[in-house]
């Protein structure tokens, strides 16, 4: 499948782009990290402690077991500072 | 009801007013306002950071939240987004309903929920650079009084 | 830091405009105002009554208490007396603080403790006649929680 | 000793008027209340349940066995309904 992944605040500066289409077979956001954190430093730097990042699939906030079957876009991001 | 998304200045006072203004059947209307503090002077500007689409969904999630938890006459939530100055307002809740105590609760409830669910990120640029704001973890704690 | 007891009407929208405008390194700033409800159209009006002199101690002696409590910057109360119509603002706060915690629970006491403890009275005026409006055994048991 | 006493919102209408002098020696609120309920029917009525009436000396909120003793203001009026 083709996702939309999306890099938003220090993700987006590590990893050096906004957004990308990634071509996966990867079954959960948790193999969707694994196989973007073996593509460059760069990705593996951005994601190197989870703790730290958040996942949005669809644009409703997820968690890294969440399945990826029928989702189009992917965002990862640091914990939201609004307000 | 309404939720608003913008990187434009709003006018806090003319929304007070014209939220104030039809109460309905509310007694009791409260408002909060978050301004860029300016840290002693240290800071220049801030920039906020948002996922367009997800912002507006996130907002409008969390006021539909606070309505069935709390009987509200009306609920408005203003966010701006992009560059901020020192003493600039970034936001804006108010919340009204017949009782204060409804009201008081719905506008926390929001402004929790808001800094730590909804997809803002602040990026602060002072003297010795630009720095991502680091998460507070009172305001992840404070959603567990809800 | 204000507080003014008076008959005239205030503009609230204008007022919280003017708190906001003066932040110094307050972040958050929480506003309340109160509106005469009416009551599904059965108010006519409504009389306040009050206590000159007693009534402007108490409530700068709530307010004293409030900026022992809690880090404030600013601190505003206006409360009206005399005749109002429904959908007229019967009084407001404000709060300014650093984070929004203190706002919050600053103008929240400010409103318990001016409910049950500043001499007001209100008299409610329906096609039945006037009735003093009696307290409410909540307002009183909120003092409980400070 | 002579005390300025006032009374708000249906204390004052039922006794009818909003202040006067009172000569008394009574040592403390529940004293002069005892000595203006054997005044007359009005102010029988209107001290009829204490729990209904609250006291201020001199402005300032107090109990009912609190002493007269320098006092020069007393205010009776029912529990605030303001805000």
């Amino acid at each position: 499948m083709t996702l939309t992944v999306l890099y938003f605040a220090w993700l987006r500066e590590r990893i050096g782009l906004p957004r990308e289409s990634v071509e996966t077979s990867a079954a959960t956001v948790a193999d969707l990290v694994e196989e973007l954190r073996a593509r460059e430093e760069r990705y593996a730097l951005a994601f190197s402690d989870l703790k730290a990042v958040r996942v949005a699939l669809d644009q409703d906030l997820a968690e890294f077991d969440a399945p990826l079957a029928g989702v189009r876009e992917v965002a990862f991001f640091p914990p939201m500072t609004g307000g | 009801m309404s939720v608003r998304v913008q990187q434009e200045a709003f006018d806090y006072g003319a929304e007070c007013a014209a939220f104030a203004a039809q109460p309905g059947s509310a007694g009791a209307v409260v408002t909060f306002c978050g301004i860029v503090r300016d840290n002693d002077g240290t800071l220049r500007g801030m920039e906020i950071e948002h996922y367009p689409g997800m912002t507006e969904r996130a907002l409008a999630r969390i006021e539909a939240e606070a309505r069935t938890r709390w009987s509200l006459t009306d609920a408005l939530i203003i966010h701006r987004h992009g560059p901020l100055m020192p003493g600039e307002m970034i936001m804006m809740v108010a919340t009204a309903s017949r009782h204060r105590a409804e009201a008081f609760a719905a506008a926390e409830f929001l402004m929790d929920y808001l800094k730590s669910r909804a997809p803002f990120w602040k990026k602060e640029q002072t003297a010795e650079g630009a720095a991502w704001v680091a998460a507070r973890d009172e305001d992840e704690d404070a959603l567990g009084r809800w």
